[in-house]
């Protein structure tokens, strides 16, 4: 996000892969196991406009630091050493513009593999780097992602190319969107002067709890107590929490206040974005004695309202 | 002077941007602390954080542990303000004059989009001194800033004028997407330092790894790095004189008008 | 709830009226005959009262939107609308600003309803969740045409029923009020990415034309009759020699209704030292000459943007031009978008002839009926900046003064400096709202009839124009005073207007269903927006000739 | 209709999305019998775990980890948020726009700090 922010990116839905892409690249990303269909369905054996046979029509890439269970899916596979992944695409950008760099081997790879493989990407027709939580998450962060970024940017000069992330939760991508367009910023908000403010690292919910400022917490169809880094999520031990979810999670156990809640795509109706910002309606196929999600919160809303004005009064 | 001390450690953050020469210069104590300040989601004032003393002035001293006070110096154009603890983040940021000195730590962006003026850190700074808030492509434009201490990742990041001397050691991404300007790192820096440099230079007394896109051009003794070097020593810092430095340039995937410099040898280098 | 606004000049140009002293009575949400006397009396003197604006051409919603925003974090950092001063929600501005900051700050204008011009098919949905956002206004949104590849195949075919067929069920699936086209076939090209040049150029994958698809989608559209005619967004825009396309695209019409959007944009010769001109007069003339044909101007301003649009590759240009950040999305089987942001310069000869030329068309086109301001929002630059713009319109020594600040070089190449023309409130008030209303086939809105909505803007006549249309010292949505002197006073939510043409042209869902499974990634049956999505619907009806 | 009554108790939805993963696929059929998924065809085994197991491990209402009423629960929940000087909103990932818009009307009119799983 923080990287698209800097410099923004060539992308695509995932229907034009689907129709046009002849080389796909995943890059720290391991589909087989965190995204199991998207190769049947837009990446890897998808048939399209321009790939009427599916997976013979592609050359498929897989880059990571160590072989997963996706392998077996690509055509090649290069192993990068962890942590690298910057300098490895930065040579790549320098030999995209025809410069080398002065080592033979650069994280592991040697220069003629990637050299081959910048070529793939200008020879392509269309080519797609789909990028996961093995780079955005290693040293670097989100530098990592913005040299993907700049890389396909810059490969725009030859080919068609987009650069995509391999979105984890099935919703991130709207919750993302819906804070954009009321606050104008994707996530790391902060309301407290009346208006939103953006800083990651000042306002997103790992430094926040690592430094202890909160002193209430409302958790919403999440998991902090198993997702979050423990010297954060165990500052909710210590403050008033609140959870919605649909069941029974690690963080409602520990919770003050329980909300349970439909499930929404289960027991409810709703949009989600998928990972290409495409939303969807999701279905309900299960009963539940609970509410949306919503319906709570509007309550609480309502509730808050009404105790600001008697506050007022006295 | 105005003393401002603070009656009792926060955990929850303040935004202090009205703690300025700018805005407090004129103002009795009395106005002072009818100031505003926003703690937490409350709408609050000076007073009610800090005993105010002394008399009208454009000197600023702050006591106690202000690691929770963000904005200290937002804006100041002139006068000086004295933190005799820790701030928070963004202090000084957009200054564009006078000075604030830090006898603690700080948290991130000291001295972010930061226009002129001084910031004398004796302690630790976070990550992005100097640095450019998230989506800007210009942070600091000028002015100074000495941290005695250690500084985080990005030190520097988006620096299009101005100085930036660490005493300690930086993290990853020093001088990242630099367009000019001046780093100088006396101990070690981290990683990928000058990565998307287009211009600049980075002064780093120890060997560090640097990015395959920036090639050795030469080793350099110029009256330029010791100009610099002896500014540091005249705002307060130790730096190693007259040296030899290998010369690496790049970022060879901008216009490639960055310039790293790395001492050779490291007598005198200050270990921290 | 019933109101009065007495004692002021009311300007309804949809009546022929200019500055009329009359009281406008307003009951239950609309104008009326007579409010009675227990109605609350609003005093209008020194005033004029208008309907209140309409907006033909704002990007204000939908994916694009949102990557304008995303992208721009910087653009929002200056700029808000805080809890603290009074408002429902806060929201952050800049150009590109958010939902509720868009709708109150429309509202602060006095402008009442606005229409989303560019919504690929597969992103209404999206435009859809982001308009229940924006408060104050009615909306609407168009659907993105031109690069449809249903299309183009039933083209290659010559099917023009199934193409009729098509565009009725998109209309539905997309709860949208009527069709864009933008660069008809270049974002299909894109997706090599090519551009299309010229009108008869062909298309790579598809065995037809710009003029082709351009055609038979107007001509779709009367069959069903959509209250809005074709919105089009010309292919070669920006560019030198630009307004020969834009001349071409008209004649191709052979006096079909035509809207042609932001023509600012395509009105751009070769001639001179720097090889790029203004030919704004030539398409004044072409305008004048061609009474099927309206257009809204797409005024540029100068200062910082973002611009947005569907044109994938002229986005693309626009990055490599300027080294500044870039999105680009394209959107499968549909069309594409881009998003880069650009700073406008009086010392930029380019930007000063852009300028230039967006003010020659106001001022050379004869008929205001037929010529709308925008400034296609936020590409020439924000809407905010619309009583800045209307100053110039209206005020030639004010204009003047702002032609001396321009770029030497472009101030002596520019035709506007022997303009004189200065518009009257009269005429304001057409370009404005009765002109736009009118051309938009909305028959409650841009006036003060009795049985139009009750949307009106009281204007205060003071000091110069700008100050006075930067804060109306009323605005009334539906019959209540939602702000006064330029300030939202009360937050309400307006309709989404769409339209249901009639069905039954040819049996499509076969060939849909295929489609999809060959091409889409979204399931058919997943495709379609309900009107749930719709929380207050408004149902335009078609009008369909009976003689054809 | 997608949804098919077949025999008493049973239903068939086609078409239904996946609230798993950012893949979002949307051409699952479900079998449900008493409220139970029975068979879930299209989907993959993370559709299958999310699916098969939804009816199991609900939530209940519950203040310091006892049950009460659901509207006491609500109740208690605005009493805290309401009196907090520094909240924090954290979430929003794994469910629909319509709680996610809640979320930040809440967080605006409580002046919180709101993150979502973007920035892990």
């Amino acid at each position: 996000m923080v990287a698209l922010q800097l410099g923004g990116a060539p992308a695509a839905t995932l229907g034009e892969v689907k129709n046009r892409a002849d080389l796909v690249i995943f890059w720290g990303s391991n589909p087989a196991e965190s995204h199991p269909r998207h190769f049947a369905r837009y990446s890897g054996a998808a048939k399209g406009r321009m790939n009427p046979k599916g997976r013979k029509d592609r050359y498929i890439v897989l880059v990571d630091i160590r072989p997963t269970p996706s392998v077996k899916y690509a055509d090649e596979f290069i192993q990068i050493k962890p942590g690298q992944d910057f300098e490895v695409l930065t040579v790549m950008r320098m030999l995209a513009s025809g410069q080398r760099p002065d080592a033979d081997n650069i994280g592991g790879v040697e220069v003629q593999t990637l050299e081959r493989l910048v070529q793939r990407c200008k020879d392509a027709r269309m080519g797609v780097l789909f990028f996961g939580q093995g780079i955005t998450e290693t040293r670097g962060k989100h530098q990592n992602s913005l040299v993907i970024y700049q890389f396909g940017k810059e490969m725009n000069r030859h080919s068609k190319f987009l650069t995509l992330p391999m979105r984890g939760h099935y919703n991130v991508v709207g919750s993302g969107n819906t804070m954009c367009w009321q606050t104008g910023y994707p996530f790391a908000v902060n309301f407290g002067r009346g208006y939103p403010q953006f800083n990651p690292g000042e306002f997103s919910v790992v430094d926040l709890l690592k430094r202890k400022e909160p002193d209430a917490a409302l958790i919403v169809a999440a998991e902090p107590m198993d997702h979050l880094p423990y010297e954060a999520a165990r500052h909710l031990e210590d403050i008033p929490t609140i959870v919605l979810d649909p069941r029974e999670t690690l963080t409602t156990k520990m919770a003050d206040v329980v909300i349970p809640v439909k499930h929404a795509g289960v027991s409810v109706e709703g949009t989600a974005y998928r990972m290409d910002h495409i939303p969807i309606k999701m279905r309900a196929v299960l009963d539940s004695p609970w509410p949306k999600d919503d319906i709570p919160l509007s309550t609480i809303i309502e509730r808050i309202k009404e105790i600001r004005k008697e506050e007022a009064k006295t | 002077m105005i003393s401002l001390t603070l009656m009792e450690k926060l955990s929850i953050p303040m935004e202090a941007d009205l703690i300025t020469p700018d805005n407090l210069h004129d103002k009795s104590n009395d106005e002072i602390k009818r100031q505003t300040v926003y703690w937490g989601n409350k709408k609050k004032t000076i007073g009610d954080f800090f005993e105010v003393e002394g008399e009208k002035s454009d000197q600023i001293t702050m006591v106690g542990d202000c690691a929770k006070v963000k904005l200290i110096g937002h804006k100041m154009s002139f006068g000086a303000v004295h933190v005799q603890g820790d701030t928070g983040y963004n202090t000084g940021s957009y200054m564009t004059g006078g000075s604030i000195t830090i006898e603690g730590n700080t948290a991130d962006y000291l001295g972010a989009m930061m226009e002129g003026g001084f910031i004398h850190l004796k302690g630790d700074a976070g990550h992005f001194v100097g640095g450019a808030y998230k989506g800007e492509t210009v942070g600091m434009t000028g002015g100074e800033i000495v941290v005695e201490g250690n500084a985080g990742h990005e030190t520097g990041g988006f620096m299009r004028r101005g100085l930036i001397g660490v005493g300690g050691n930086a993290g990853d991404f020093t001088g990242l997407f630099m367009l000019a300007g001046t780093i100088v790192v006396l101990g070690r820096a981290g990683e990928r330092a000058g990565a998307n440099m287009m211009r600049g230079s980075i002064i780093l007394m120890n060997q560090t790894r640097l990015l395959p896109s920036f090639f050795q051009n030469g080793v350099v003794s110029t009256p330029a790095v010791d100009m610099i070097l002896n500014r540091l020593r005249t705002l307060g810092m130790n730096p190693p004189l007259a040296g030899r430095y290998v010369r690496h340039t790049g970022d060879a995937n901008t216009i490639a008008r960055g310039e790293i410099l790395m001492r050779v040898g490291n007598r005198n280098h200050v270990e921290v | 709830m019933a109101i009065r606004i007495e004692n002021g000049e009311v300007i309804d140009p949809a009546h022929g009226e200019d500055r009329v002293k009359r009281t406008v009575h307003i009951k239950d949400g609309k104008i009326v005959a007579d409010a009675g006397l227990d109605a609350t009396v609003i005093d209008a003197t020194g005033c004029v009262v208008m309907a209140g604006g309409v907006d033909i051409h704002t990007h204000v919603a939908g994916p694009k939107v949102n990557f304008a925003r995303l992208m721009r974090p910087e653009d929002h950092r200056y700029e808000h609308v805080s809890r603290e001063d009074g408002y429902e929600r806060s929201g952050t501005g800049g150009v590109a600003a958010t939902t509720f900051t868009t709708g109150y700050r429309y509202c602060e204008m006095g402008y009442t309803t606005i229409v989303e011009p560019a919504v690929p098919p597969m992103g209404a949905r999206h435009a859809h969740e982001e308009l229940v956002d924006i408060p104050q206004v009615d909306k609407a949104i168009f659907t993105l045409l031109g690069n449809s590849e249903i299309i183009f195949q039933y083209l290659e075919k010559g099917e023009m029923s199934k193409i009729n067929e098509y565009i009725s069920w998109i209309m539905d699936a997309t709860k949208s009020y009527s069709v864009k086209i933008v660069n008809p076939g270049g974002a299909n090209m894109w997706k090599y990415r090519a551009d299309i040049h010229d009108i008869d150029q062909k298309l790579r994958d598809f065995d037809t034309t710009p003029r082709k698809i351009v055609l038979a989608i107007a001509d779709t559209m009367a069959t069903l009759g959509l209250p809005h005619p074709l919105h089009l967004h010309c292919n070669n825009l920006g560019v030198p020699d630009s307004y020969k396309t834009a001349i071409a695209t008209a004649e191709a019409m052979e006096g079909r209704p035509l809207h042609l959007t932001h023509l600012q944009f395509s009105s751009y010769g070769s001639s001179g030292k720097r090889k790029f001109s203004s030919e704004a007069p030539r398409l004044a003339q072409m305008v004048n000459d061609n009474p099927n044909i309206t257009i809204d101007v797409g005024q540029v301003l100068f200062g910082k943007t973002t611009t947005i649009t569907a044109d994938g590759p002229f986005e693309y240009h626009l990055h490599k031009l300027t080294g500044s950040k870039w999105y680009n999305g394209d959107v499968e089987c549909e069309d594409g978008c881009g998003v880069v942001p650009y700073d406008y310069k009086r010392k930029s000869f380019v930007n000063c002839i852009q300028w230039a030329a967006g003010l020659e068309l106001f001022l050379l086109i004869d008929d205001p009926w037929r010529v709308y301001l925008t400034t296609d929002h936020p590409n020439g630059a924000p809407f905010i900046t619309y009583p800045h713009l209307i100053r110039m319109l209206m005020d030639k020594d004010f204009r003047r003064e702002q032609v001396e600040k321009i770029s030497v070089e472009a101030s002596s190449e520019i035709p506007l400096k022997v303009l004189e023309r200065e518009y009257s409130l009269y005429e304001i008030a057409i370009i404005t709202r009765a002109g736009t209303a009118r051309r938009l086939g909305l028959e409650h809105k841009g006036h003060l009839g009795v049985g139009a909505h009750a949307d009106v803007a009281v204007y205060r006549i003071g000091a110069n124009y700008e100050e006075m249309f930067a804060k109306p010292a009323w605005v009334l949505k539906d019959g209540v005073v939602v702000a006064k002197e330029g300030k939202v006073t009360r937050q309400v939510f307006g309709a989404t207007m769409y339209v249901h043409p009639a069905r039954g042209f040819a049996d499509i869902e076969k060939d849909l269903a295929d489609f999809f499974e060959s091409y889409y990634t979204v399931n058919i049956n997943n495709y379609p927006v309900g009107l749930e999505y719709l929380p207050r619907p408004e149902l335009i009806p078609c009008q369909v000739k009976q003689n054809d | 209709m997608t949804a098919v009554k077949q025999a008493e108790n049973t239903t068939v939805t086609e078409h239904v999305v996946c609230p798993f993963c950012a893949t979002l696929c949307d051409d699952l059929t479900i079998h449900v019998h008493n409220n139970q998924v029975v068979k879930v065809r299209n989907g993959c085994a993370l559709a299958k775990g999310v699916f098969e197991n939804a009816h199991k491990e609900w939530a209940t209402p519950r203040i310091g980890g006892k049950e009460v009423a659901y509207d006491s629960a609500v109740e208690e929940a605005a009493k805290l948020l309401a009196a907090s000087n520094n909240p924090l909103i954290y979430g929003l990932s794994a469910t629909d726009v319509d709680a996610q818009k809640k979320c930040i009307e809440l967080a605006d009119l409580i002046g919180a700090n709101l993150d979502n799983a973007s920035s892990v």
